[in-house]
C-alpha cells in the first residue's frame, strides 16, 4: 500500500508570532520580557486607520504583499473554531457571523465552513486537516485553541498556499498571512495591575480571580501583573476559578475571613459580580477592582459605584479575519501581524458605554465592535448563536 | 422418609471411627477448629474418608458442614488441627492447592458463571494450555468427554450456562468437579436443586466415582438420599462430631435425634381442627379457581384450591411449578384463561396485584428473592406491609415481636441483619413477612429448600395453623415425602401443564410416573 | 416475565451494535451526500479513522476494567500526563523516543497498578478508587504543568500523521492493540479469569483463581492504554499538554463507548468487537455532525441522545431468553389439557 | 396478624429491640456514623487556623453556603442507595439557573411562576431518567451521562451560551438573604432553613415506608419486586428526588453566585462523592441520609481548611483524590468489622430474640402447639 506522509510534518521552526513562552515548562515562567516592553509600548501606540472601526486598525509595521492571492469572485472560507464554550468568544462568534453575512452580500465570500473544536487540541489539528483535505478552501482561518499544539497543523494549512488568517490565541509559526490580535495579555496586565497598585498601598492584599491555565493570552495579563504587584509590595493571591462564580464567591469568603481584601484583579471579567457580591454580603468596604467590559460587570459597577476600571481584550477582533480575508482577495496589503487597539474603559467612559449597549444580556461584551452589522442590535441582544 | 411417629430411644454419644475396617484412610481430619471472628464454628472435628467410601454429613442448618468442606478444599483456613491426606499432613492455603492435591468440590453455593460456556465454567482457573495460550479446542473436546462419561448428553460444551435449566447447571458442576480427576470429592447439597431423573443421574455419577475408588463426602438434608449413598454417616451438631456410624447402623429417626440432640415426635403434625367453621365447610367456595390458563410456559391450567386445603404441587425440575406459581401471583402473568379470587375474576398481572389479591409467595431462593440480606430484620419483616398497605404498618410493627417469637427465630434483635442469620431463620423472616398481610392464599416454592430438621417442622406447623384459619395453601415442593406428607391433594406437573391429581397419601411412584409420563393417565392427555 | 422473540433478540449485542454502526453509517452517507460532500472519500474516511483512535485505546483499556467489574475515570489525567512525559523526555531529540516512551508506559503502568491494588486489595469501588487517583494526577498536573510542555521529535510526530492509504498509522497500532486485547480476553488465562471476576468474585475464588490479579491486571493494562493514547496526542500536537486528557471527555465518553459496544456495566460479559463498534459509532456521529455544521452545543445533545437510545436497543432485552413452551396468545390447537384423578397409587 | 403467634409473648418481646443508645453507638461505630467524627475533627482544625471561623455568624454562613452541595447530596443519595447513579445532576443544576436567569430577569412577579415552572421541569427531568432506567432498563450510569450532555447542549443551544443576566433580587434573596438581626448568629441564611427543612423530610422520609423500601430495593431488587413493590416507580420518584434537589441548589446558587454556565458543574461528581464520603455503598441498600449530607459537609470543610493552610489551590484536587480513597478504603474496613462484630451477638444463647422457648422446646411440644 501506499504510504501516505503530511508532507508538511515538518521540522517546527521555533519562534513564531505567538508566544515564546508558550512551549516552556511551567517552572519557567509565562513572563517575557522583551514581549512585555513591546506590548508596553504599544499601549500607547498610534493606531493607523479609521478609530471609527477599531477593528480595521492596526499598528504600522510589515505588512504581507497578498497579491498571488488576489482573485475575483466569492471565495470559501474554512474557519476552525477552538471553541464557543465562554461568552466572550460567543459574542465575538455572533459578530462574526453578522460580518460573514455582510461580505456575502458583497460577493466577497460565498459560504464559510466552520469546525468548533470544543475546546480540544486534537479535534482542532483534525479539523484543519479535515479542510485541507475536504474543504476545498480558498482560504483558512484558524483560531487557535492553544498555543504549541496548532503550530503544525496550521503550518500544514499554510502549505496549501491558501491565505492562512489566525486570530486570538497565537501559533509558534510565522506562516500564516497575518496574526490578527489586540495588543495582548501583557498590556492587560500592566493597564490592570497598575491601576490597582495606584489606589493601594503596599502590603495591601488582592485577589486574583484567574479563569484556567495555560491560555498564553491569559497566562499573560497574570504574568505582567504578577511582576507590578510585586514590585509595589501589593500581596496579591491568585486562584483558578474556571469562571464558575459559586467557586469565586466562596474564595472571597475565605479570604475575608483572614483579614482585609483591599484590591480584585481578575484576568477575565466573567464572574465579576459575584466576587462583588462577597464583598457585599460579608459587609466589608468594596474593593478596587478591575473586571472586563462584559456587561455585567460594567453594570455592577456604575450600580455599586466602586473603584474600577475594565480592561478589553478587543471582541471585535473578531470581524477582522474576514474584513481581512476581503483586503486579501483583492490583493491589498495587510499587516503581518495585525495588532488591534485595545483601549481600557475607564470610569470617566462608563456611562457611555452602557448607553451604547442598553439591552444587552449580560455576558455581552462592550466592545463587540459590531453596531454598523445588520441584525443590530437584535441577533446581539438575543444572542442568536448559529 | 417416612412419618416418625415412634422414635426409637438412642443414646447420642455416637461411637468414633467405625469405617470399613482395613485399609487406611485416604483422607483424615483431625483436631479440626474454625471459628469466625471469635465464634467457633468447628470444634474439634475428625474424620476419615477411604477409597470407594461414600462419607455422609449430616447435621442442622449451621452446624458446620458447609464450613469444614471448605477447610478442605482451601476456601478457609483452619485456626487448628490436621488434614492428612494418605497420610502426609497438607495445607491447602487456596483452593488450587486442594484440587492439585486431588481433592474437588460441589459447593453449597451456586458456582458457576452463567455468561461463559460450559467448558469454560468447567475448566476456570486451570484452563488447559498450549504454549502462553489457552486451547479452546482440546478444553471443548475434553468437556464433551467428561459429559459423556458422566451420561450427559444434552449439554454442548459450547454452549452458554445461563441457557441451561437449573437442574441442568446443577449437573456442570457435578461434572466440573468429576473432571478434577479427583481422588476425594466432596458435594455440599448437589440434589438441592434436582429432582427425579437428574437424582438418578447423581446417583449413578456417584456409583461410577465409586467403582473408581473415589471417596465422597456428602452433605445433604435429604435423609433418603443419605441412606442410598452413604456407607458411613458422620453427624456434626454445633461444630462437634456427635457420631460416625456405618449408614446400616442408623435409620431415619436416629439419624435425626442424633442431629438435634433429641427425638423428635412428629415430623409432619397432623391436621389441626378448622377453626370458626360451620359444620358443612367442605363446599366452602375456592379460594383460588383456574380455567385455561396459560403463558408462554404453562398451558391448559386448570385447578381449585378451597380454604383450609394444603395443595401439593410435583414435577420434575423446570415443568412449570415456579411459573404456576409465578403465574397466578402475578410475577409471570398468565396471557390467557381465567383465573378467581373468592369467586371474583382476576388475573394479577403483577406481583403488587397479586399481593392486594391477599396473596403471599414464599420464592424457592431466599436470597436471591426473599431477603434484603442488608436490612434488618424489623425492615424484612416489614417490606410487603410497606410496599403494599402502607398504612397498616404502624398496627403490623406491633405485632412484629409476637410473630418472632411464635416462629422461634434465633437472633440478636429485630435490628439484625438477616444477612447473619442461619438459613433456617432466614425463611422464617421471609415467612413473618408475608403473614402480616393476612394472605388468603399462601402458594409457598420449595419452602424448606435447604434449611434443617427443627426449622422444617416448624414451617410445617405453620402450614398445618394456616390451613386451620381457612387459608388455602399451594405448595411446590420437590421432596416428595413432604409433599406426601403434608398435602391434602396432590396436583402433578409436567412440561408445563398439570397432569393429573392424586389424593393424600398417595405413592412416590404414582408421582413420578405422573410427572415422568411414565404412566399415561386413563383418560389421556390433549 | 415474557418475552418476545423480535428481530433484535436473536442477535447478539455486538451484532445490534454493528448494526446500528452500519445505520449511522448509511445516514451519514446520506446526509453527508445531500450537502455536496463524500462521506467515503479518503479524506474523510482519514477523519473518521483517525477519530477513533484516541477513544479506541482508552476504551479497549476500560472495556477490559469494566469487564472485570471496576471502572477507570482516571483514564483523562494518566493520558494528559503520558503526553508530558513523552514530549519532556523527548525534547525534540530523536534519539530520546524509545526511552521516552518506555517511561511513559512504564508511568502509566504504575498508575494502573495502584489503581488496581486500591480496587483489588483496600476494596474501594473503582467508581472513587480511580477518582480519587484522577484528581491526585489533576493535582498534579495543574500545580506544575501551566501549559504545554517539551516537544516531540518529527520522526516521532510522524507516527500521528502518517498512513497508509486513508488508514492511519495509529488506528493500525489501535486495533492492533485491540487484537492484543482480544487475544488476552480470550486465549490466555488471565482473559478467562478476568470475564470470571467481573461476572461472580465468589465463584472465581473457589475456581482457585487469585481474583486480584485479573483486575490489576485490566487497571495496569487499561492505564497503559491511556498511556499509548497520550504518546498518540503528543505525537500529533507536537507537545505534551496538561489538559489533552480531559479536553476529549475520555472518562465517560469511553464508559459510554463501551456499554453501547455492549458491554455490561457491572461486568463480566461483553466483547472488544463490541466496544470498537461504539466507538467508530462515536467517531462517525462527530463526523457527520462537523460536516454538518451542527451546532456545537447540538452536537452533545444529539451525542446524549443517541448514547441513550442505543443502549436502549438491546439493553431491556435478555440476554439468552428461554425458549417458549407454548405461543403466548395462546392458539385455537392449544385445548386446554383436562387434569386427570388418579385414584391412589 | 393473629397467625401462629402466641399472644402472650408479645409483652415479652418489646424489649428486643436494641435499646436506643446502643443503636446510637452502633450506628457510630459504622462509616456513616464516621462522618460525623470526621466532620468535627475538620471543623476543628479550621477553628484552630482561624478561631474567627468559630464565631456563631461566619459559622452560620459556611453553613449557608455549603446548603446547596448538601441538599444535592441529599438527592444523589436517594438514587444511589436505591442502586442507581445520577450524573445528569450538575447539568440540571446549571439548566435551572439559567432558566432562572432568563425568565425571570428584572420582573418580580415572574418569580413565582418560574419557580413553580423550575420545579415542574426538574421533575420531568427525574421522571425521564427514572423511566428510562427502570422500564427500558438502561443502565443509571449512561441514561444520566446521556441526560447530562442532552440537557447542558440544550439550554446552552437555547440561551447562546450565556443567560441575559442575573433574575430579579427578591428570588436571589432565597439564596443570598436570610432572617436579619439574629441573636448570636447575627444572621440566619435561608439556605440554613432550606436545608434544615429538606434534611429533616428525607430523614423522616428514609424512615416511612417508602424510604425502606428504597434501601430494599437497593439491596435486593428482585425481592422487592416480588414482595409487591413497584421497583420502577420507588426508583422513580428517587430520580425525581434528586433532579427536585439538584433544583433546589440550583435556586439557592442563583441566589449565591448569581446566573452562569458554569454553576453547577461538576455538582455530579462532588455530589456523589459527599455521599460515598457519608459511607454510602455504591450499588445502593447501604447508608443513611444524613449521613450524606455530612459528607458533603466535610468535603467543603476540607476545602476551606486547605484554603486556610495556604495549601496553593492547584494541589486541592490531589487532597480531595487522597481523602476520599482513603475514607472509602477505611469505610469498608469498617463495614467487614461491623460484620465481624456482628456474628458473635447473633450466636450468643443469651440473645435469642424468642426470649422464652428455644426452639428444640418447640419441637419435643410437636403438632401440639402452636
Ligand atoms: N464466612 C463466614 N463468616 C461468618 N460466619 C460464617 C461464615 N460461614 C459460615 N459461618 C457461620 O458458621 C456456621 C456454620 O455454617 P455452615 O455453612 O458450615 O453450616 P452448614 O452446616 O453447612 O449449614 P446448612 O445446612 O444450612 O448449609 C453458621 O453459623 C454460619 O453462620
Ligand atoms: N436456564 C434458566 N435460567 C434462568 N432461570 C431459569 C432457567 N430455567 C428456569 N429458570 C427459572 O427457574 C424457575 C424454575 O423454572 P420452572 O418453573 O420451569 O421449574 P419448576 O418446575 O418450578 O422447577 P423448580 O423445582 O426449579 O422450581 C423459574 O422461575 C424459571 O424462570
Ligand atoms: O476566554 C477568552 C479566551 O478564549 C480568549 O482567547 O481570550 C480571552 C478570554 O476571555
Ligand atoms: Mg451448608
Ligand atoms: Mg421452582
Amino acid at each position: 500500500a501506499c504510504t501516505t506522509t503530511d508532507p508538511s510534518v515538518t521540522q517546527t521552526s521555533g519562534t513564531g508570532t505567538g508566544s515564546a513562552a508558550a512551549s516552556s515548562p511551567a517552572s519557567k515562567d509565562w513572563f517575557d520580557q522583551t514581549l512585555y516592553d513591546t506590548q508596553n509600548q504599544q499601549r500607547s501606540a498610534t493606531f493607523e486607520g479609521n478609530p471609527e472601526q477599531p477593528y480595521l486598525q492596526y499598528i504600522a509595521g510589515p505588512m504581507t504583499d497578498t497579491s498571488k492571492f488576489k482573485a475575483p469572485g466569492a471565495h470559501k472560507v474554512c474557519f476552525a473554531n477552538a471553541s464557543i464554550s465562554n461568552p466572550w468568544r460567543q459574542t465575538g462568534w455572533i459578530t462574526m457571523n453578522q460580518q460573514l453575512k455582510a461580505l456575502q452580500g458583497t460577493g466577497v465570500i460565498s459560504e464559510m465552513e466552520t469546525r468548533d473544536a470544543k475546546d480540544n487540541d486534537n479535534t482542532q489539528i483534525a479539523d484543519i486537516d479535515y479542510f485541507i483535505a475536504e474543504g476545498k478552501c480558498d482560504a483558512f482561518v484558524i483560531s487557535p485553541n492553544s498555543t504549541a499544539a496548532l503550530t503544525q497543523a496550521v503550518e500544514r494549512a499554510c502549505q496549501t498556499g491558501k491565505p492562512v488568517v489566525v486570530f486570538d490565541r497565537g501559533v509558534q509559526t510565522d506562516c500564516a498571512t497575518t496574526f490578527i490580535h489586540p495588543i495582548g495579555g501583557f498590556a492587560w496586565g500592566i493597564d490592570t495591575a497598575t491601576f490597582i497598585s495606584d489606589k493601594l498601598q503596599s502590603g495591601d492584599k488582592v485577589v486574583a480571580l484567574r479563569i484556567l491555565p495555560g491560555v498564553d493570552v491569559l497566562e499573560h495579563r497574570w504574568a505582567a501583573a504578577k511582576k507590578i504587584f510585586e514590585e509595589k509590595g501589593i500581596q496579591a493571591k491568585d486562584y483558578f476559578t474556571n469562571a464558575d462564580p459559586t467557586e469565586i464567591k466562596k474564595i472571597i469568603s475565605d479570604e475575608l475571613a483572614t483579614g482585609d481584601v483591599k484590591g480584585v484583579w481578575m484576568d477575565a471579567g466573567d464572574g465579576a459580580v459575584a466576587a462583588l457580591e462577597a464583598f457585599e454580603d460579608a459587609g466589608k468596604k468594596l474593593p478596587v477592582m478591575t473586571g472586563e467590559d462584559e456587561m455585567s460587570f460594567l453594570t455592577k459597577w456604575k450600580q455599586t459605584g466602586i473603584d474600577a476600571m475594565a480592561p478589553v481584550y478587543s471582541n471585535f477582533q473578531w470581524r477582522t479575519p474576514l474584513l481581512a480575508l476581503e483586503k486579501i482577495f483583492k490583493g491589498e496589503p495587510i499587516p503581518t501581524e495585525w495588532v488591534l487597539p485595545q483601549k481600557p474603559i475607564l470610569a470617566d467612559e462608563l456611562d457611555q458605554w452602557l448607553q451604547r449597549n442598553q439591552g444587552m444580556p449580560s455576558g455581552h461584551y462592550a466592545k463587540f465592535g459590531g453596531e454598523d452589522l445588520a441584525g443590530y442590535p437584535e441577533v446581539w441582544q438575543q444572542r442568536q448563536i448559529p | 422418609m417416612d412419618n416418625h411417629k415412634e422414635p426409637d430411644a438412642l443414646s447420642a454419644s455416637g461411637a468414633l471411627d467405625s469405617g470399613p475396617a482395613a485399609p487406611p484412610p485416604i483422607l483424615e481430619v483431625r483436631g479440626l477448629t474454625k471459628s469466625f471472628f471469635g465464634i467457633p464454628v468447628l470444634k474439634d472435628a475428625h474424620l476419615s474418608l477411604h477409597r470407594g467410601q461414600v462419607h455422609g454429613l449430616m447435621g442442622e442448618n449451621g452446624a458446620g458442614k458447609s464450613t469444614l468442606m471448605k477447610v478442605l478444599a482451601g476456601v478457609y483456613q483452619p485456626d487448628a488441627g490436621t488434614v492428612l491426606l494418605e497420610g502426609q499432613e497438607v495445607n491447602f492455603s487456596h483452593p488450587t492447592k486442594a484440587h492439585e492435591a486431588g481433592l474437588s468440590s460441589v459447593f453449597q453455593e451456586f458456582n458457576l458463571l452463567p455468561d461463559r460456556t460450559v467448558a469454560e465454567n468447567i475448566y476456570l482457573g486451570r484452563e488447559p494450555r498450549r504454549g502462553l495460550l489457552v486451547n479452546k479446542a482440546l478444553m471443548n473436546s475434553k468437556t464433551a468427554e467428561l459429559l459423556e462419561s458422566v451420561g450427559i448428553t444434552a449439554i454442548r460444551p459450547t454452549m452458554q450456562v445461563r441457557s441451561l435449566t437449573v437442574a441442568e447447571q446443577q449437573v456442570v458442576e457435578i461434572a466440573k468437579a468429576v473432571s478434577y480427576d479427583a481422588r476425594i470429592i466432596s458435594m455440599d447439597e448437589p440434589t438441592a436443586a434436582l429432582a427425579g431423573a437428574e437424582v438418578e443421574l447423581l446417583y449413578e455419577i456417584v456409583a461410577r466415582l465409586r467403582e473408581r475408588g473415589t471417596a465422597i463426602l456428602y452433605v445433604s438434608h435429604r435423609l433418603r438420599e443419605v441412606f442410598d449413598l452413604c456407607d458411613v454417616i458422620t453427624v456434626l451438631k454445633d461444630g462437634k462430631v456427635v457420631s460416625t456410624k456405618p449408614a446400616s447402623e442408623l435409620d431415619d429417626a436416629r439419624l435425626v435425634r442424633l442431629m438435634v440432640g433429641r427425638p423428635i415426635s412428629a415430623f409432619f403434625p397432623d391436621k389441626l381442627p378448622p377453626e370458626n367453621v360451620d359444620a358443612d365447610g367442605v363446599e366452602e367456595e375456592p379460594i383460588l379457581e383456574l380455567q385455561g390458563a396459560g403463558n408462554g410456559q404453562l398451558d391448559g391450567i386448570n385447578l381449585s384450591i378451597r380454604p383450609g386445603e394444603i395443595v401439593g404441587l410435583a414435577g420434575l425440575q423446570g415443568s412449570g411449578r415456579t411459573e404456576l406459581l409465578h403465574g397466578i401471583f402475578g410475577a409471570a402473568p398468565f396471557t390467557r384463561g381465567t383465573m378467581k379470587m373468592a369467586g371474583k375474576e382476576l388475573l394479577p398481572k403483577s406481583p403488587r396485584q397479586g399481593v392486594r389479591a391477599r396473596m403471599a409467595l414464599i420464592t424457592e431462593d431466599r436470597k436471591a428473592e426473599g431477603l434484603s440480606l442488608n436490612q434488618s430484620i424489623l425492615d424484612n419483616a416489614l417490606s410487603v406491609i410497606r410496599s403494599v398497605f402502607p398504612r397498616r404498618t404502624g398496627a403490623v410493627r406491633t405485632e412484629i415481636p409476637g410473630v418472632f417469637s411464635s416462629l422461634e427465630v434465633i437472633a440478636r434483635d429485630l435490628d439484625q441483619e438477616v444477612q447473619y442469620l442461619s438459613g433456617g431463620n432466614q425463611q422464617k423472616v421471609v415467612l413473618a413477612k408475608w403473614l402480616a398481610i393476612r394472605p388468603r392464599l399462601v402458594l409457598l416454592d420449595e419452602p424448606t429448600r435447604g434449611i434443617d430438621v427443627g426449622a422444617k417442622v416448624a414451617v410445617y406447623r405453620l402450614m398445618r395453623q394456616l390451613a386451620a384459619e381457612g387459608k388455602a395453601i399451594l405448595m411446590v415442593s420437590s421432596e416428595l415425602p413432604e409433599v406426601i406428607g403434608m398435602s391434602d391433594r396432590i396436583l402433578v406437573m409436567r412440561d408445563g401443564r398439570l397432569v393429573g391429581e392424586l389424593p393424600a397419601g398417595t405413592s412416590e411412584e404414582a408421582i413420578l410416573q405422573l410427572g415422568t409420563g411414565a404412566r399415561t393417565a386413563p383418560e389421556g392427555e390433549a | 416475565m415474557k418475552q418476545r422473540t423480535g428481530f433484535f433478540q436473536q442477535l447478539s449485542s455486538t451484532q445490534i451494535v454493528y448494526l446500528v454502526a452500519l445505520v449511522t453509517l448509511i445516514l451519514g452517507a446520506l446526509l453527508v451526500n445531500s450537502i455536496g460532500r463524500s462521506f467515503f472519500s479518503p479524506g474523510n474516511i482519514s477523519s473518521i479513522l483517525t477519530g477513533t483512535s484516541v477513544l479506541g485505546f482508552i476504551a479497549i483499556g476500560q472495556t477490559l476494567v469494566i469487564l472485570a467489574g471496576s471502572l477507570d475515570l482516571s483514564v483523562p489525567y494518566v493520558t494528559s500526563l503520558a503526553s508530558l512525559i513523552a514530549a519532556g523526555v523527548m525534547a525534540n531529540n530523536p534519539n530520546n523516543v524509545l526511552s521516552a516512551v518506555l517511561l511513559t508506559l512504564g508511568t502509566a503502568a504504575v498508575i494502573g497498578l495502584a489503581n488496581g491494588l486500591i480496587v483489588a486489595r483496600l476494596n474501594v469501588h473503582g467508581f472513587i478508587a480511580t477518582l480519587g487517583v484522577g484528581l491526585i494526577i489533576s493535582g498534579y498536573l495543574a500545580t506544575n504543568f501551566k501549559g504545554s510542555f517539551g516537544q516531540t521529535p518529527l520522526a516521532f510526530r510522524l507516527v500521528g500523521a502518517t498512513g497508509i492509504g486513508p488508514v492511519p498509522i495509529s488506528t493500525i497500532i489501535m486495533l492492533a492493540c485491540a487484537g492484543l486485547a482480544m487475544l488476552l480476553l480470550h486465549r490466555t488465562r488471565v482473559g478467562h479469569h478476568l470475564y470470571a471476576v467481573g461476572g461472580d468474585v465468589a465463584v472465581a475464588r473457589t475456581s482457585g483463581i487469585r481474583v486480584d490479579v485479573p483486575v490489576i491486571t485490566a487497571h495496569v493494562i487499561c492505564s497503559v492504554l491511556a498511556g499509548m493514547a497520550g504518546l498518540l496526542l503528543a505525537s500529533r500536537l507536537g507537545v505534551g499538554s496538561p489538559t489533552v486528557g480531559s479536553q476529549g471527555g475520555y472518562d465517560l465518553l469511553s464508559i459510554a463507548a463501551v456499554v453501547l459496544g455492549g458491554t455490561l456495566l457491572s461486568g463480566g460479559k461483553g466483547t472488544i468487537t463490541g466496544t470498537l463498534g461504539g466507538v467508530l459509532i462515536f467517531a462517525m456521529l462527530d463526523n457527520i455532525m462537523s460536516v454538518m455544521q451542527v451546532n456545537p452545543f447540538l452536537k452533545d445533545v444529539v451525542r446524549g441522545v443517541v448514547i441513550v437510545a442505543a443502549v436502549a436497543i438491546y439493553a431491556r432485552r435478555r440476554i439468552v431468553t428461554r425458549p417458549e413452551r407454548f405461543p403466548a396468545k395462546g392458539s385455537a390447537e392449544t385445548r386446554a389439557a383436562q387434569p386427570v384423578t388418579v385414584e391412589g397409587p | 396478624m393473629t397467625t401462629a403467634l402466641n399472644p402472650e409473648r408479645s409483652t415479652v418481646l418489646k424489649q428486643n429491640r436494641a435499646s436506643r443508645s446502643e443503636r446510637l453507638l452502633r450506628a457510630v461505630r459504622t462509616p456513616g456514623g464516621a462522618v460525623f467524627l470526621l466532620l468535627i475533627g475538620l471543623l476543628a482544625a479550621i477553628i484552630v487556623l482561624n478561631p474567627s471561623f468559630g464565631e456563631p455568624s461566619s459559622f452560620i454562613r459556611f453553613v449557608g453556603r455549603t446548603a446547596p452541595i448538601a441538599i444535592a447530596a441529599i438527592g444523589q443519595y436517594f438514587v444511589i442507595v436505591g442502586g442507581e447513579f445520577d450524573l445528569s445532576m450538575g447539568s440540571v443544576v446549571t439548566m435551572q439557573v439559567i432558566v432562572a436567569g432568563n425568565l425571570i430577569r428584572q420582573d418580580d412577579s415572574k418569580v413565582i411562576p418560574v419557580l413553580v415552572l423550575m420545579f415542574v421541569l426538574g421533575a420531568f427531568i427525574g421522571l425521564v431518567n427514572g423511566l428510562i432506567t427502570t422500564l427500558l432498563q438502561v443502565p443509571s450510569f449512561i441514561v444520566t451521562l446521556g441526560m447530562m450532555l442532552a440537557l447542558l447542549g440544550l439550554v446552552l443551544y437555547w440561551t447562546g451560551g450565556a443567560a441575559q443576566g442575573n433574575p430579579a433580587d427578591s428570588f436571589r434573596q432565597i439564596g443570598r438573604g436570610g432572617i436579619q438581626d439574629v441573636p448570636v448568629l447575627d444572621i440566619i441564611p435561608y439556605p440554613v432553613i432550606i436545608l434544615t427543612a429538606v434534611a429533616v423530610a428525607a430523614f423522616v422520609l428514609m424512615r416511612r415506608p417508602y424510604g425502606r423500601m428504597l434501601i430494599g430495593i437497593g439491596d435486593n431488587p428482585a425481592a422487592a419486586a416480588l414482595a409487591g413493590s413497584r421497583v420502577w416507580w420507588v426508583r422513580t420518584r428517587a430520580f425525581i428526588m434528586s433532579s427536585l434537589s439538584a433544583t433546589v441548589a440550583g435556586i439557592l446558587l442563583v441566589g449565591y453566585a448569581g446566573v452562569h454556565p458554569s454553576v453547577g458543574r461538576g455538582y455530579e461528581f462532588t455530589a456523589i462523592t459527599a455521599v460515598v464520603l457519608g459511607g454510602v455503598v455504591l450499588g445502593g441498600g447501604r447508608g443513611w441520609v444524613l449521613s450524606a449530607a455530612a459528607g458533603a459537609f466535610a468535603l467543603e470543610s476540607l476545602f476551606t481548611l486547605l484554603n486556610f493552610m495556604g495549601v496553593q489551590a492547584t494541589w486541592r484536587d490531589t487532597v480531595q483524590g487522597a481523602i476520599i480513597i482513603i475514607a472509602v478504603a477505611a469505610a469498608s474496613r469498617s463495614w467487614q468489622r461491623k460484620r465481624k462484630g456482628a456474628s458473635p451477638a447473633a450466636h450468643d444463647e443469651q440473645h435469642q430474640l424468642a426470649a422464652a422457648p428455644t426452639p428444640a422446646e418447640g419441637i419435643e411440644q410437636g403438632g401440639e402447639r402452636v
